[in-house]
């Protein structure tokens, strides 16, 4: 029922264990039981390189996550963030494969992309008032068709880049604190959790990402120039898709035209399962973290587990109306 | 336009390495043959359904011949019969339609091929040890093709050889990444995988660079840039290569001379190949890899 | 004597509110029973529990003498308790009708609706109310008035034997109300037992049989109306003497013209409306429901499109097309309905009152200055009496009242040369209501020019430096204010139809 | 600001005439739009027989469009239609091919097991409070898992059951009426969406699917069993559900396991497109018929132009915004 949006300022620390026991304790409880359940199953499962598999694995749909929070705690949806992911890798692709550019154009040319396209999406939106799912659909169809004409329906491979790679598979954490070899793409999930975070909680933008899920018309007659920021949201999501397409195309080491089709699907809900409400005004960057998280771990243990594929979506479907119904009883009594 | 002959190719897929492949031959073959061609497939090879709609429009544009890979042979068949009816050729590509309608079929034994990547896979791993399977799709032809070839030959022959898990990661490369990792958490002592197209097999390189463990042997399928580079590197031992480049410039040919009548035989068989770090480079080999 | 209902020693808990203390309550059969308090007395809260809304958390409550807890609406209407809740709660893309009888439609088989039967019994509804409205009407582009007729339409048609009415007049005025006591006299000849919330004091005199006083949750008194005069029931209220003065109109006729409209036009609503507010002055617009006064006020802000007309702020013709080009103008605009277009209710009591200002909070890197907005937001739930736990509280969570005074805070906060209030005391009780004048005559003794919506005619009357009348979308006149004015004058312009606007020229 | 409900009792003619002029004006002269476009592009487009196809391409993705029509009008969302579509073809697949029982079994089996998964979905929203978009996602995994479990991961034909194919395919119509040789799926999307209009516009039920849409609280408030009433509409759904079911399974003649994800994602946009509210408490049947033409004929009319499949995708994109726009525009000054 509370927002982390409105807390009054404490310690960073002090504000996250709060959140995590008031706010999101069953999402993380849900995380917790999926983990210890995990260990028992499998030996295999508890292992320090398992455990950094699954937070790389979490990179790029967290990333994701993060971005589709702010837009659905405006009351909006994205779904094109699969495929602006894609398109932004393809871009990168084209700076610093085809035109030969250093990595630092790959990278600004990756969320100023990002912050285009989004803001493309958010136009559409709050000035030609068409309903976000509407126009982010168009956006996602029309931007994976552009990803497959700019790179002529073939990968882009970064192989004239050499340091592109490390990107999110180096370990900058790892060359200080051996014992700490956390890989730079979970490093570059967290940064932007925390940057996120930041933003919703404590900056005028933020603030009105609540207020215009809340209620936008009351914001309108408050004098707000609604439609401005709504726009900066919606590209200020633009940017981290961008960032997301840095990781999965330094992760591939190329840019796959082809993919992005279901990643908005999966980044939603983890954004759902972290407790945002689809119909907006509430939401945290913490809950959607957990929730890319918890899929991860389920995703990751019932491979491990050699579960029969099929078994896994019927257990993966099972665990994610479970692991939500937890959280609601929990907010019943309040 | 008038006058121009028209052969629209109805294709399992379109933005995978391998359909763009078969798109490039068929390119080539309209091109030197003076014919206009459209490839078209479905996203994903589940989409039933999407395919026939494909095929529905293509039937509408009064072509002269149709190459069609079916996704499911028996659900297209009430069109592949009005186009019989029209007196429009149908060939066959990539896999088989259980019908007469087509005047033949251009393939490649996918059971074979894989059977062949199971008998390289048991001799490089000495003929005993763990092995797993990183599959591209549960239901689709090729994929159950390759899975089991691979399995029943690695049963029937090599009995020291167990094959501990078959997943599946849709061909998308990040997804078959996480699969082949969360399989060599499993299976420390893992020995080698198979990864059954482009997707699967650079999932699998990624995984085990991901994860540091040399001792794994990899074998793909298909080709394309990322594979050939991790084949010279000896990332990966080797991988099976159909003709898919042959496989489209058979099907617009043998199109053109069914629409002229001419006496086709019921398989054009393209071929596969294995190919490894000392044969790569090869002429024959080169000339139906693509990246 | 049997009562009807009663409640002994009810309490009630919310989180950091003790709402209710060990409150009693009793109703008889035909009589109107007035339950009297300031904002956040809780007031509501007492006839949520009496109507099945909320448990209680102490205290029992007898129906006929039976000891009954009403669990759910539906059981509260199963004992005969009707309830009209403060907040309106219609189904805004449905039909007046569907809203009235959802849940009773008359069906035919297969659960098929026989919409023509839905329509007559609800016409018949309208009827008794004598309320002219087409049942077929969608509730959704009702003005508030309009909805809170419907809503009372809805509480009768369940027949009810107890009926609680949580400020049914506030969006009313007087015609309406007139009827709606019409209807609640022969509701008391059939023998229903009705409760009446008001902040209007002087309709406690004219239908109340009997006071019951709440203050801080806990029960002041039970009285006799008619042997009681208002300014004891105001005393126990507040708690201390609250007097009327009437308004000392200052000479602005020196002072700047701050705002000045000509000709403004859009559609039926609103026909060719010109007046002018000077620095310093307030301005009331007085009219029936539906004149077209809100909407006047609208175009003025940039909320709706102009369909002709001219806007000059300060001398300088502006071109409003959106809320934000108004408050950069510097005209501010207090909506008359708070909860769709007022306040963010998810939101805190603090981030709402700086909701029109956040400028005023931020550094240049966009950061927010959350201690500087504390400050704020606690100033005004001082100067305001704001009832809430804390500035950190939900606004959905405060009484109806406190939701208001949060939206005035918004606008005195944004400090805006030219203020438009839309009903800015709907809700309010009486003490809060006098402290909210003295704010806006401070207001106009600063310079501001202020625009005073009201369906409230004492409010206007005391209120007003000049009244503004309207009539049909056209403004048919404008009388000084003062103790010349009387209600006749007001009422003689508010009801001017078309064909008599050249004598209103004269007026003028 | 109105909605077909609430019509007073006319014609059905003029009925239809009215929402047509009034109310769908844009999307159905969108619809007209691209007709005349597609027509004047290619002489090969306006051919009775392509028109039959594109009728056939619709006729699945429409009644899907209508279930969902029905859910999105409660102010929920089904993600499930598509791979329930599937399981219910691959339980009738078990009816009719394992089994071996007569098709009007298989036929009441589809109905029924779509009304059943339906019900539990419902259950999940109303009584578990599970929001709608993570109970139908979890249940579009169960279901996808479910259905290759059941199925042995591999298509059922029905080649034992002869006249099953007729259910798509054949044409009582044309039989009657030669000239019109309307296939037999077609017509059941028509009689689905006149059964699921005549319910929503015209019976309790579609009632309380406004009413829940528009002000669940308020519904509730007045006493009506809200949650009874939320499990029905979800189960009627899922009964439609079931016929997109028949109809893809007849068409197929299999059921295939794999196939229907993504499905859902089309039904909601032509629900969209259709002109209702993803809030609730507005839309109708027949917009969403029309935004299930509108989808089909772009793809289709782009296929028959032969415009590269990349291509195809920008432009379906930028087609659906533009189309929705057109839309909003004409709303705009009521
Ligand atoms: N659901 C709730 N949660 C927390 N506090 C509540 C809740 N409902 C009411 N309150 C608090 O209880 C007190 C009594 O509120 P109530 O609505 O009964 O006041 P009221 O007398 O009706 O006032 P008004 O005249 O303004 O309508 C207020 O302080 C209010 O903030
Ligand atoms: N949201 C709306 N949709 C449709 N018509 C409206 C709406 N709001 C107001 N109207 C109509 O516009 C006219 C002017 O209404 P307006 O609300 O401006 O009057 P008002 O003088 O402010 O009266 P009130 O006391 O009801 O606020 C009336 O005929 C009313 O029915
Ligand atoms: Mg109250
Ligand atoms: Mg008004």
């Amino acid at each position: 029922m509370t927002t982390l949006s409105t807390d009054a300022p404490k310690s960073a620390l002090s504000r996250l264990l709060m959140a995590v026991t008031h706010q999101k304790l069953l999402a993380f409880a849900s995380l917790i039981v999926l983990l210890i359940g995990f260990s028992i199953a499998s030996p295999n499962f508890m292992q320090t390189s398992n455990m950094i598999a699954i937070l790389q694995a979490t990179s790029v749909n967290g990333v994701l996550a993060i971005a589709v929070t702010l837009v659905i705690i405006t009351g909006g949806i994205d779904l094109s963030v699969g495929t602006m992911m894609t398109f932004t890798a393809v871009i990168t692709g084209v700076v610093l494969t085809f035109l030969g550019l250093p990595l630092l154009f790959g990278v600004m040319a990756a969320i100023a992309t990002g912050a285009f396209c989004g803001s493309c999406s958010g136009t559409f939106v709050a000035k030609m008032k068409i309903p976000p799912f509407i126009a982010t659909l168009g956006m996602m169809l029309i931007l994976k068709g552009l990803s497959l004409v700019i790179s002529g329906t073939r990968p882009i491979y970064f192989n004239d880049t050499p340091g592109f790679s490390e990107i999110s598979r180096g370990s900058v954490l790892g060359e200080v604190f051996p014992a700490l070899p956390l890989p730079n793409g979970v490093l570059i999930l967290f940064i932007v959790a925390a940057v996120a975070a930041y933003i919703l909680n404590r900056t005028v933008l933020g603030r009105y990402c609540f207020a215009l899920g809340s209620n936008e018309e009351s914001v309108r007659l408050s004098g707000v120039n609604t439609d401005r920021w709504k726009i900066a949201i919606y590209a200020l999501a633009g940017a981290i898709v961008g960032v997301a397409g840095l990781l999965i195309a330094s992760r591939l080491n190329s840019a796959q035209p082809a993919l992005g089709l279901g990643y908005e699907l999966e980044a939603i809900a983890a954004v759902v399962i972290g407790g945002t409400s689809l119909s907006g005004g509430r939401g945290s960057i913490l809950g959607s973290l957990i929730g890319a998280l918890i899929m991860a771990v389920l995703t990751n243990g019932l491979r491990v587990l050699s579960v029969a594929q099929e078994w896994q979506t019927v257990v993966t479907g099972a665990i994610i109306i479970l692991a939500v119904y937890a959280d609601m009883m929990r907010r019943k009594p309040s | 336009q008038d006058g121009e002959v028209f052969i629209p190719l109805i294709s399992k897929g379109f933005q995978h390495q391998f359909w763009q492949a078969v798109k490039t031959g068929a390119d080539q073959a309209a091109e030197e043959m003076g014919v206009r061609i459209t490839f078209e497939g479905p996203d994903n090879e589940t989409m039933v359904d999407r395919q026939i709609d494909m095929l529905a429009a293509a039937l509408a544009n009064n072509p002269g011949a149709i190459g069609f890979a079916a996704l499911d042979s028996q659900a297209a068949i009430p069109l592949l019969r009005q186009a019989d009816e029209a007196g429009i050729p149908v060939i066959a590509f990539d896999s088989g339609v259980d019908s007469d309608i087509p005047a033949t079929t251009t393939t490649t034994d996918n059971v074979a091929a894989a059977s062949l990547a199971a008998d390289k896979m048991a001799e490089l791993i000495g003929g005993a040890g763990k092995v797993a399977v990183v599959a591209h799709d549960q239901t689709s032809r090729t994929g159950i093709d390759r899975r089991d070839g691979f399995l029943n030959r690695m049963e029937s022959e090599y009995p020291e050889i167990e094959v501990v898990s078959v997943q599946y990661g849709a061909g998308d490369q990040l997804q078959s990444t996480e699969v082949a990792k969360a399989i060599l958490t499993a299976n420390p002592d893992l020995n080698g995988m198979f990864g059954t197209n482009e997707g699967s097999a650079i999932g699998i390189v990624n995984a085990v660079r991901e994860m540091g463990t040399d001792e794994v042997t990899v074998i793909g399928y298909d080709s394309g840039k990322a594979q050939t580079d991790a084949i010279r590197s000896g990332e990966m031992a080797g991988a099976i290569t159909q003709n898919p480049v042959g496989i489209g410039y058979e099907t617009v040919k043998a199109a053109i001379a069914a629409m002229n009548g001419e006496e086709l035989p019921e398989v054009i068989d393209t071929g596969f190949y294995y190919y490894d770090q000392s044969n790569i480079d090869d002429e024959e080999i080169q000339a139906v890899l693509y990246d | 004597m049997s009562y009807l209902v009663e409640m002994r020693g009810i309490e009630k808990r919310f989180p950091g509110v003790h709402a209710l203390r060990s409150v009693n309550f009793d109703l008889r059969a035909g009589e109107v029973h007035a339950l009297m308090g300031e904002n956040g007395a809780g007031k509501s809260t007492l006839m949520k529990i009496m109507s099945g809304i909320y448990p209680r958390d102490g205290g029992e409550m007898l129906v006929d003498g039976h000891p009954a807890a009403p669990d759910s609406p539906r059981a509260a209407q199963r004992l005969g308790i009707g309830i009209i809740h403060q907040e309106l709660s219609l189904m805004n893309d449905l039909t007046a009708a569907q809203n009235v009888l959802i849940g009773r439609e008359p069906r035919r088989s297969f659960g098929r609706l026989d919409e023509a039967a839905l329509n007559r019994r609800c016409e018949e509804i309208f009827a008794q109310l004598q309320l002219r409205m087409d049942p077929r009407a969608p509730v959704g582009a009702q003005t508030i008035a309009r909805q809170q007729l419907i809503e009372i339409a809805k509480a009768l048609s369940y027949d009810p034997r107890v009926l609680i009415m949580d400020e049914p007049t506030a969006a009313l005025n007087d015609a309406e109300i007139a009827e709606l006591f019409r209807v609640i006299d022969t509701l008391k000849t059939k023998g229903v037992g009705i409760v009446y919330i008001s902040h209007r004091m002087d309709e406690i005199k004219r239908i109340a049989d009997r006071v019951t006083i709440l203050r801080d949750g806990a029960h002041i008194d039970t009285l006799d109306a008619a042997r009681t005069p208002l300014s004891r029931i105001i005393q126990l209220m507040v708690g201390r003497e609250v007097t009327q003065s009437a308004p000392v109109i200052p000479d602005t006729s020196a002072s700047a013209v701050a705002l000045e409209v000509r000709g403004l036009s859009r559609g039926k609503e609103v026909r060719d409306v010109s007046f002018s507010v000077r620095k310093g002055e307030i301005l009331g617009i007085a009219g029936l429901m539906g004149a077209g006064r809100t909407e006047v006020a609208r175009i003025i802000f940039g909320a709706d499109p102009r369909d002709a007309g001219e806007i000059r702020v300060a001398g300088k013709a502006v071109d409003i097309r959106h809320p934000h080009a108004a408050v950069q103008a510097g005209i501010g605009y207090l909506s008359e309905d708070r909860k769709h277009f007022g306040l963010a209710v998810d939101m805190s009591v603090r981030a709402n009152v700086a909701m029109a200002d956040l400028g005023r909070f931020t550094n240049r890197a966009g950061v927010l200055d959350e201690a500087a907005m504390k400050r704020t937001a606690l100033d005004y739930i001082e100067r305001l009496g704001i009832r809430t736990p804390s500035d950190e509280q939900d606004v959905r969570l405060l009484s109806g009242g406190n939701q208001q005074k949060v939206v005035i805070a918004k606008w005195l906060l944004r400090d805006c040369d030219v203020l438009i209030f839309d009903e800015p005391t709907r809700g309010i009780d009486v003490g809060a209501k006098s402290e909210i004048y003295a704010l806006l005559e401070a207001l106009a003794a600063q310079g501001r020019a202020i625009i005073v919506i009201s369906s409230e005619l004492p409010e206007v009357m005391r209120l007003a430096h000049r009244i503004a009348v309207m009539c049909e979308g056209r403004l048919t006149g404008i009388l000084p204010g003062g103790a010349e004015t009387t209600q006749e004058h007001i009422m003689e312009l508010a009801t001017r139809r078309g064909s008599a606007l050249t004598g209103a020229e004269e007026a003028i």
